[in-house]
């Protein structure tokens, strides 16, 4: 059963202007997306640049402020709770950041980083403490020494990786994880992506897995949401997506991820093209006439599409 | 220098100045690029690509840099010319994209002025035909209403339209080469593919060479004719896409291609390379650079100074290690 | 398992320092000559005159009026720099004076930034309605005719003296480094480590004044070390046009107002002229020290 | 007193405008008993050119304002403007008392309250040639005692003339008292009249408004119409010519002028700030300055190409003592019997204290010296020349205090107060140059000297307004002060020492005071001899009290350059403008 | 742009209101008032008591702030007390000189810092470099009203290069063309003497401006186009760091209207500046008020004419 839901949730920045400098238009960053979590499972989020992933995961933890919807833990309506500071909920729900470097205060030693979680939400004697942060070096595989260091010492990977440490420190229920490797290179990036797997598999974290690079996903989530302009066109198992794609972005995505197949790159370019082209033919078909993502309709027990009401019934 | 080849870099050695020491960051590269062919470098972040890249351009600057080595273009050799000398070449005969369309176009100008800019200097043209010239390039970069983004100014366009003007403004003088530093590194997906589907019709345009820089071997394998994998500083081997794809040969270019998450590695754990690539203060001098990565092979299997190896037509692999090279859970086995 | 190795390379790399801390201050220091020189001699010079002014010189003694040592020259029956009007000495008189005129900048400089600081942290760290607020006021003030409102102010208050000058100078002076620190600090707030101290349960205090503020040091150290040179400029000023401290109160804006005399700045040069130089060679030494501050904390620009 | 006197305006702090000038340091002078070094004439030798310009300095930091009417002026830099091309229609001599000599002749009938103004040539013209009348000096009257007037001329000795009032009320449409008798002669009724009538008192106006060309111009749009503005018709020397507002002015001599064309061709006059006009006469800019500030007077001393003139101010500096309060209900001053500064030995003793000789000699070179009594010397047959003054003598200082009581009892070397509880005094000082305080500091050292601890109320001098407003509103900070005043060319006293004046800032009356005031305004002291001794029995009691002490005899300088030929300043035969020549086209360098 | 400015116009009107609350309470604190000069013995206590309640003094201050707010809305700011002429009279008329006193020193101050400016970042760290940055330091550390006063002293009085005092000489003729040197020539060391000391600022702005500017990754793109380094600095490198620069010339002519007061003290030019201090000895509430008003008005101006510029010169800011 799913320990947390996310119902109708909307995010919505004013846009000021006009000539008294009133609201006249808003950004719908997020404009109605419905999830739920269950235990150590991975929930992917994709979608282009600007599509809302960032807003959704912020949302959920509470960086963002919630123009509607509600967000459910453990049965209780966090919706408010969520923005108090040493809740539960704050605790449980940890948050992995793109950019590590920037998301660890460059003034600070290894040990306060580590430490800033633990000293707010766990409250320990400082032996204790610093038991609980070997430990947690010992989890991310770094030894002691790089305690008095800072951040701006390390790679971007051991970055990423004491970004992660630092987010297990109280044994959160969920880790909402944006974009965490794609600042990264390649062999860094699969040593994040090993030890992010490993966690959850020891600790049994769930993870919402924020990215815009597909095999990097299919790669780690067990269930795949496409976003397109704040809403989720198409939502599923990783094989729904992958397989059977029924909404032409999901298609158009899928299609334009590069292959480190070089033989078939002929073909796969064709493809492309006429996904592209039945894209700019048939788009007007899957978007409502404001371009927005219609309501998702389930075609299986996993797996749910955006589509038209005319369109459903032809399916 | 036969017909095809355009351009041939000879044992260079780009040095940058770091408290009075000169630290080579890229180290004794050879290549070759032919004509009508898209060479690709790969290599992690820090390697040297870009620096190879400005060197062909020599937009480094003089007094913290020095290079060595030869370039030679058209029987130049362009490491030795002049500024004013390169100037004839650069935007004329050798094109450059950056990877950052943004920073790499100039704020306050309108972007019909930016792409006219070059032609001034490297044609006869008046002014009429240079902005006659200026919409034809735009509309072979394929944007769609050219007079209209030719008066505009870069912030007021998308990310994929600002890396087709670069591009505009590397091809606005027809170069014979053209040079593009992670192109698409900045863009999703889909535009991605977009640019790189562009870049490979140009090069059928237009039969110019294409040094194509990334890190991506997605795109490596979808847009490049060959390819050379450096590692601090160094190629360490190239070959024909295919053949790098199919047969890869040095340990790093096979861990790096193991890394990739791949269809069918979905609850398989990735391969990973040990360590980081030493920053450029620190990087060896000596014997094989990769060694310190891999610690499970014998110091035996590594050349004392290693060279590139031809280890098929057109495939070459530095260091002889790769012979003895296997993943270090093959074995089984962990050292500690 | 893979740690070992790491560890070594972490080794090399060691050292650890925050990367805009002292070190890269003492590296630029160490390159510059000037501005190292500029530092060691404006500490110097200020130390000096602080013990002089505090151990060495009696403030009545220099104070006395001798009608007798009237305009005498320097160096003539042990005035060093020679006599006032009154027959003041004018050494006595430029250390104290320089005395005050520092500690007043000091004061100022303090309540000024504190504020400035505060403010503009506040605002940057919260955005939305509060620094919609606070800038408001921020604009207004910054549109007051400052020297203007100072002068009426200070006609207004019937017995003024150190206390109010810093005050009432402090009460116009923190607006541009709370414009300053919340641009910066609006920029440093949408970093993702301040969200990650708010998802980690960090009160918005803490969060503030230990996450936030010691990353605005180096710009801070620049802002405050300029703003410090600036102040000994405003008192001078005021001074200057007759609304300053009282000549018992001696401050080099005082002595240096005394050159409106054509006779002294004619011909008694003595009596200006070192007060104007002690201001010349400080504001340079705190300009070149602030500019190499400013490189260290500027990447782009640094030397070393 | 009369309003209308160009000399006493320049005393006034009007003119203060800048907050550095106070009457203290702007009008700085000494007597001339103690400054005989410098001439109050000279006469250079050269051979006179004709006609030529006089360059003159006006010394002020601020723009002159140009209200170039003797009805509306109130700044003393426009009295300077307008003395070049006005005249009054009495002439005075040493004494500023009315002479027979003026364009008119004044008669006075004590005995019935009236006075008879003639004109006595038989033309006397504008500068625009139209022929002045009587009906000229009577619209002068009616300007100021108009219901539109808002000027500070119409005072209560304005109301002195009968009809006045009633004039001001709009209840009449003329004057009543003024009679015009024919086109040369008028008669002005007035309720009383004093022997002020020859010093220009009781309502006595001297000087004549162009009718013929202000008539039609409503009262109150006077001051900013271009008749006062711009192209003032006067009577006087020379005329305006061009005008830059606030900074300059050209003149031209008055062809009609009723003594005879002047022998220059032109005066132009320039406003220089105090802190350059020495260096400008050096230069040879300017051929003479007025209001030359004393303490430059190094800047000046010793130029090859100037004369440096001097001659006494109208004016005296003072220390007071606050010895009651203003009540403001009934307008009188109350004497405090237990006021803390109510001991006439103690005030002595302070007054011995102070060496104003050294400072006199030190920081004015001798330009001030110790005032002796309250008229300054100036007034020649008033001055009492017996008094000596409290010269310094601060054995005297301390045997006065001893015998009043105030002991050091604690050894700390200040003295206690009669009961033997610690004693400070509080003393307000008006601020000015850096100068003023020093001298205040010194003072301070030399009462410190005798025993009495001297605090600056505030602590430390203060600004012009605020001082007035705290020494009017008898702020009990204030135990003395020290001022200035001019006195005008009007001495009477009864305006600043009266039980009624609001500025007898001291606060002190007695019967006696009031006696010996009175006298001096009386009928008898219409008689001159009669009148000059109820002044010197004045002075006498005064220096008895020393409620107000007076400190400084001010001498004024006035540098000229060599080229102008013949120049006098003295106040009994001062070269008049129309006389001045010069002996070179330009100012000697 | 023309909503902006409208609405940017109509944020003033509170702002100046405020502001002239303020000043007008302020201004009333002051001990003495306009009549307190009058004090002598020449003039009756009872006439200055009288101009005090005729001129409303002794009226609570709201009541005095309300006429006044009343008619200075309409445009009346009152009379000088002083100068018995109206306000805007006199101000006009400073303000005037005033005003062209810093449109000649923000001209002089442009010609001499832009290309000091530019050299420095351009030759970045080279012996002139230094120099520069030495004179623009010096400049800003001198007390600038003593050097103000030695130019004053060698070029006004020893070498009798200028003339000392006023705006200009008396004797020629308004309209003429020797009337419009001589207000030039009067201007002329004043302006100079501002410029040569007010560059700091903007030598300093423009050297780190080019300094930065010269590592951007678009002078790099400019380079790979082929184009001369002298081209790349004219056109790029210059021209960018140039046009903010434009955009200084609101808060400078603000500054130094700030600054006038020195200026027009030691230069004995009657100006804004001088007339405020000389006012507020006067107690000249009138003035004083409508000086403050006036100067925060164009404070606001200034910046509100170097945000048009700026949205002008960079396209990247739009108002609208
Ligand atoms: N504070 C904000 N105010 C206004 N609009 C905002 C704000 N934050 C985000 N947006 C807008 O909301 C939309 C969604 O942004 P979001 O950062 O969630 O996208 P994303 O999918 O994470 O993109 P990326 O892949 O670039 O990170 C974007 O159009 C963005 O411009
Ligand atoms: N101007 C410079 N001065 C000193 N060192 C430099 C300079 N430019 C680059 N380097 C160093 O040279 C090495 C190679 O840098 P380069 O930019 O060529 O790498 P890259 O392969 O292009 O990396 P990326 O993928 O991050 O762009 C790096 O270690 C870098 O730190
Ligand atoms: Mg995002
Ligand atoms: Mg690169």
């Amino acid at each position: 059963m799913s320990f947390m839901q996310v119902e109708d949730l909307k995010v919505h920045y004013p846009i000021r202007g006009g000539f008294f400098n009133t609201v006249v238009d808003h950004v719908y960053a997020v404009d109605g997306v419905t999830m739920e979590f269950d235990r150590g499972k991975t929930y992917g989020l994709v979608g282009e640049s600007g599509s809302g992933k960032s807003t959704t995961g912020k949302a959920i933890i509470g960086l963002e402020k919630i123009t509607s919807g509600r967000i459910l833990y453990e049965g209780e309506d966090v919706t408010n709770a969520r923005r108090k500071r040493d809740s539960a909920y704050n605790r449980d729900i940890q948050m992995i950041f793109q950019d590590s470097h920037s998301s660890m205060n460059p003034r600070k030693r290894v040990l306060d980083i580590l430490a800033e979680p633990i000293r707010n939400f766990l409250k320990l004697s400082p032996q204790e403490e610093r038991k609980r942060i070997n430990e947690l070096l010992a989890i991310v595989g770094m030894s002691e020494d790089v305690l008095l260091k800072y951040p701006h010492e390390f790679s971007g990977g051991q970055k990423q990786r004491l970004g992660i440490a630092r987010a297990v420190a109280c044994n959160p229920k969920m880790i909402i994880a944006d974009e965490p490797v794609s600042a990264l290179d390649l062999s860094v990036q699969a040593q994040v992506l090993n030890f992010m797997k490993d966690i959850q598999e020891q600790y049994g974290i769930s993870y919402l897995f924020i990215s815009h690079d597909l095999g990097v996903v299919r790669h780690m989530c067990d269930h795949i949401s496409i976003m397109y302009k704040g809403r989720f066109v198409e939502t599923g198992k990783r094989e729904d997506i992958y397989t059977n794609p029924q909404h032409i972005y999901t298609n158009r995505l899928l299609s334009a991820i590069p292959d480190i197949e070089p033989e078939t790159r002929i073909e796969r370019k064709l493809e492309r093209q006429q996904v592209e082209a039945a894209y700019r033919q048939e788009q007007h078909k899957y978007y409502d006439k404001d371009g927005k993502v219609y309501p998702l309709k389930s075609i299986s027990d996993s797996h749910r599409v955006a589509m038209s009401e005319d369109e459903k019934e032809r399916v | 220098m036969s017909t095809n080849e355009l351009l041939e870099i000879r044992n260079l050695r780009t040095s940058f100045r770091i408290k009075d020491t000169y630290y080579p960051a890229v180290d004794n590269v050879s290549l070759t690029l032919r004509k009508n062919e898209i060479l690709a470098i790969v290599g992690e972040s820090g390697c040297g690509k870009s620096t190879l890249a400005t060197s062909v351009v020599g937009l480094h600057n003089s007094v913290t840099t020095k290079v060595e080595g030869e370039i030679l273009y058209n029987n130049q050799n362009l490491v030795k010319l002049t500024d004013e000398q390169f100037n004839k070449l650069r935007g004329n005969d050798i094109g450059f994209i950056f990877q950052d369309p943004l920073s790499a176009l100039n704020p306050l100008m309108r972007i019909g002025e930016q792409i006219e800019e070059g032609l001034i200097y490297h044609t006869k043209l008046t002014k009429e035909q240079r902005e006659k010239r200026v919409i034809e390039l735009l509309d072979q970069v394929g944007i769609a209403n050219m007079q209209r983004v030719a008066s505009q100014f870069p912030h007021q366009l998308s990310g994929g339209m600002r890396q087709r003007v670069m591009i505009a403004i590397a091809l606005s003088g027809k170069p014979a080469i053209i040079i593009a530093d992670e192109p698409t590194t900045a863009l999703d997906v889909t535009i991605q593919a977009q640019i790189l589907d562009l870049l490979k019709s140009l090069q059928d345009e237009i039969q110019s060479g294409i040094i194509l820089i990334t890190h991506d071997l997605g795109v490596v394998a979808e847009v490049a004719d060959r390819v050379a994998v450096m590692y601090a500083g160094e190629v360490i081997e190239e070959a024909p896409v295919v053949e790098l794809f199919r047969n890869p040969k040095h340990p790093y270019t096979r861990s790096l291609l193991k890394s990739i998450p791949q269809t069918n590695s979905e609850n398989e754990k990735l391969e990973i390379i040990q360590g980081m690539v030493p920053s450029l203060m620190k990087l060896p001098r000596q014997g094989c650079r990769f060694s310190s990565r891999i610690p499970w092979i014998p110091q035996s299997a590594h050349e004392a100074n290693p060279q590139l190896h031809e280890v098929a037509p057109g495939h070459l692999v530095r260091c002889t290690c790769w012979k003895d090279f296997h993943f270090e859970d093959e074995e089984g086995s962990v050292n500690q | 398992m893979e740690n070992k190795n790491e560890q070594t390379v972490e080794k090399l790399e060691s050292q650890s320092s925050p990367p805009t801390g002292i070190q890269v201050i003492w590296r630029e220091f160490k390159k510059d000559k000037l501005a190292m020189f500029s530092l060691i001699g404006s500490i110097l010079l200020m130390i000096a005159i602080m013990i002089m002014a505090f151990f060495t010189i009696d403030q009545t003694e220099v104070m006395k009026i001798q009608l007798l040592e009237r305009f005498t020259e320097p160096g003539v029956r042990g005035y060093l720099l020679g006599a006032d009007e009154a027959g003041r000495d004018m050494f006595g008189q430029l250390i104290i004076g320089a005395k005050n005129s520092i500690l007043i900048a000091i004061a100022i400089t303090i309540i000024a930034n504190v504020v400035g600081i505060g403010l503009g942290i506040i605002m940057g760290y919260y955005g939305g309605f509060i620094d919609n607020f606070f800038m408001r006021i921020i604009d207004f003030f910054i549109t007051l005719p400052t020297t203007m409102i100072i002068i009426v102010v200070v006609t207004i208050i019937p017995s003024y003296g150190i206390l109010d000058l810093i005050l009432i100078i402090a009460a116009f002076q923190w607006m541009s480094t709370a414009r300053l620190v919340r641009s910066k600090a609006l920029s440093e707030a949408r970093r993702d480590y301040i969200s990650a101290s708010k998802t980690m349960g960090t009160s918005d205090f803490a969060i503030m004044f230990k996450g936030l503020l010691p990353n605005l040091s180096s710009l801070l150290i620049v802002e405050v070390t300029l703003s410090f040179a600036g102040n000994v400029g405003i008192e001078t000023g005021l001074s200057f046009l007759g609304f300053g401290l009282p000549p018992s109160t001696p401050s080099l804006g005082t002595l240096v107002s005394y050159a409106m005399n054509p006779i002294i700045l004619s011909s008694k040069w003595w009596v200006w002229l070192p007060a104007s130089i002690l201001i010349l060679v400080m504001m340079l030494g705190i300009n070149y020290v602030g500019q190499a501050l400013r490189r260290s904390a500027d990447a782009k620009q640094r030397l070393g | 007193a009369c309003g209308g006197d160009d000399e006493t305006t320049t005393e006034k702090p009007a003119e203060n405008t800048d907050g550095t000038k106070t009457e203290e340091n702007t009008n700085d002078g000494g007597s001339t008993a103690e400054s005989p070094t410098l001439p109050s004439d000279v006469t250079n030798d050269g051979d006179v050119i004709e006609g030529g310009t006089l360059q003159f300095a006006l010394v002020t930091d601020s723009p002159f304002q140009g209200v170039f009417s003797y009805e509306l002026y109130e700044d003393g830099y426009d009295s300077d403007i307008l003395d070049f091309m006005t005249n009054s229609i009495f002439e005075t001599d040493g004494d500023f008392l009315v002479t027979d000599e003026g364009i008119a002749k004044l008669d006075v009938d004590a005995d019935n309250n009236k006075v008879t103004i003639t004109i006595q040539p038989d033309e006397v013209k504008w500068s625009d040639g139209t022929p002045m009348t009587v009906e000229d000096i009577i619209y002068a009257y009616e300007i100021i005692g108009h219901p539109d007037y808002t000027g500070i001329r119409y005072d209560d000795d304005f109301k002195n003339i009968i009809g006045a009032a009633e004039y001001k009320a709009g209840t009449a449409d003329t004057i009543s008292g003024i009679k015009k008798i024919d086109d040369k002669t008028v008669e002005i009724s007035m309720t009383k009249v004093s022997p002020a009538i020859y010093s220009l008192g009781d309502g006595l106006w001297g000087y004549a408004a162009p009718k013929h060309v202000l008539k039609d111009i409503p009262v109150k749009d006077l001051i900013s119409s271009d008749a006062v503005r711009k192209s003032p018709v006067t009577l006087g020397p020379f005329k305006l010519d061009k005008l830059v507002d606030g900074e300059s002015v050209q003149f031209v001599a008055n062809e009609h002028y009723w003594k005879g064309k002047p022998k220059l061709d032109k005066v132009v006059l320039q406003v220089v700030p105090s802190s350059s006009i020495g260096e400008a006469l050096r230069t040879g800019k300017y051929d003479m300055a007025s209001a030359y500030p004393t303490n430059q007077y190094d800047g000046v001393k010793d130029l090859e190409n100037l004369t440096v003139l001097a001659r006494p101010e109208l004016a005296y500096s003072y220390l007071g003592f606050k010895l009651g309060k203003w009540d403001a209900t009934a307008s009188v001053n109350i004497t405090d019997e237990n006021a803390k500064m109510n001991d006439a030995n103690l005030r002595k003793a302070i007054a011995y204290a102070m060496d104003i000789e050294q400072v006199g000699e030190r920081f004015y070179q001798g330009l001030r010296s110790r005032a002796t009594s309250l008229i300054p010397p100036a007034f020649a047959s008033f001055h009492d020349n017996s008094l000596e003054g409290f010269n310094y003598d601060p054995e005297k200082a301390k045997a006065l205090l001893d015998e009043a009581g105030y002991k050091d009892v604690d050894g700390d070397g200040i003295r206690e107060d009669k009961n033997g509880e610690k004693f400070e005094i509080r003393m307000a000082g008006m601020s000015g140059s850096d100068t003023d305080e020093a001298i205040v500091e010194y003072y301070r050292q030399n009462w410190k000297d005798v025993g009495l601890d001297v605090q600056l109320t505030t602590g430390r001098l203060i600004e012009f307004n605020s001082f007035y407003d705290k020494v009017k509103a008898d702020d009990p900070e204030i135990d003395m002060f020290m001022a200035a005043w001019g006195t005008g060319t009007n001495p009477s006293p009864l305006g600043l020492y009266g039980e009624g004046a609001s500025f007898n800032y001291s606060r002190f009356v007695t019967p006696e005071l009031q006696t010996l005031l009175a006298d001096i305004d009386s009928k008898e002291a219409v008689d001159a001899e009669y009148r000059a001794d109820a002044f010197r029995k004045w002075e006498e009691y005064m220096f008895e009290q020393a409620t107000t002490v007076p400190t400084y005899f001010r001498t004024e300088i006035i540098p000229v350059n060599k080229r102008v030929k013949n120049y006098n300043v003295d106040y009994g035969n001062a070269t008049e403008l129309h006389e001045i020549e010069l002996t070179a086209d330009a100012p000697i360098k | 742009m023309w909503k902006t400015i409208v609405r940017r116009v109509l944020i003033m009107i509170p702002q100046l209101f405020i502001l002239s609350l303020l000043i007008f309470i302020l201004a009333k604190q002051m001990p003495g008032d306009p009549f307190t000069g009058l004090i002598t013995p020449e003039t009756d206590p009872n006439v200055i008591e009288e101009l005090r309640v005729k001129a409303g003094f002794y009226d609570p201050w709201y009541v005095q702030y309300y006429n006044w707010i009343t008619n200075a809305a309409q445009g009346d700011f009152g009379q000088s007390y002083t100068f018995k002429k109206p306000v805007a009279d006199i101000i006009g008329d400073r303000a005037m000189n005033t005003l062209l006193l810093s449109l000649l020193s923000v001209i002089f101050l442009y010609v001499l810092a832009i290309p000091l400016g530019v050299l420095a970042g351009r030759y970045h760290d080279s012996f002139l470099d230094k120099s520069i940055v030495l004179y623009s330091f010096i400049s800003y550390a001198i007390p600038a009203f003593v050097l103000y006063l030695i130019f004053v002293f060698i070029f006004g009085y020893r070498l009798m290069w200028f003339p000392t005092s006023g705006t200009v000489e008396i004797g020629v003729d308004p309209g003429t063309w020797s009337y419009y040197w001589s207000k030039f020539y009067h201007l002329l060391l004043p302006a100079a003497s501002y410029a040569l000391l007010g560059t700091t600022g903007v030598i300093q702005y423009l050297r780190s401006e080019i300094i930065d500017a010269k590592t951007m990754d678009y002078v790099k793109t400019a380079r790979s186009k082929g184009i001369p380094m002298k081209k790349v600095y004219s056109r790029h490198i210059f021209r960018n760091s140039l046009l903010p620069i434009a955009a200084f010339l609101g808060f400078t002519i603000t500054g130094l209207l700030g600054g006038s007061i020195f200026i027009e003290t030691v230069f004995a030019y009657p100006g804004m500046g001088k007339l405020f201090v000389e006012s507020i000895s006067s107690r000249d509430y009138s003035v004083i008020t409508a000086l403050v008003m006036l100067y925060g008005f164009l404070a606001l101006l200034g910046s509100l004419l170097s945000d048009i510029i700026l949205s002008i010169v960079d396209p990247r800011i739009r108002i609208d």
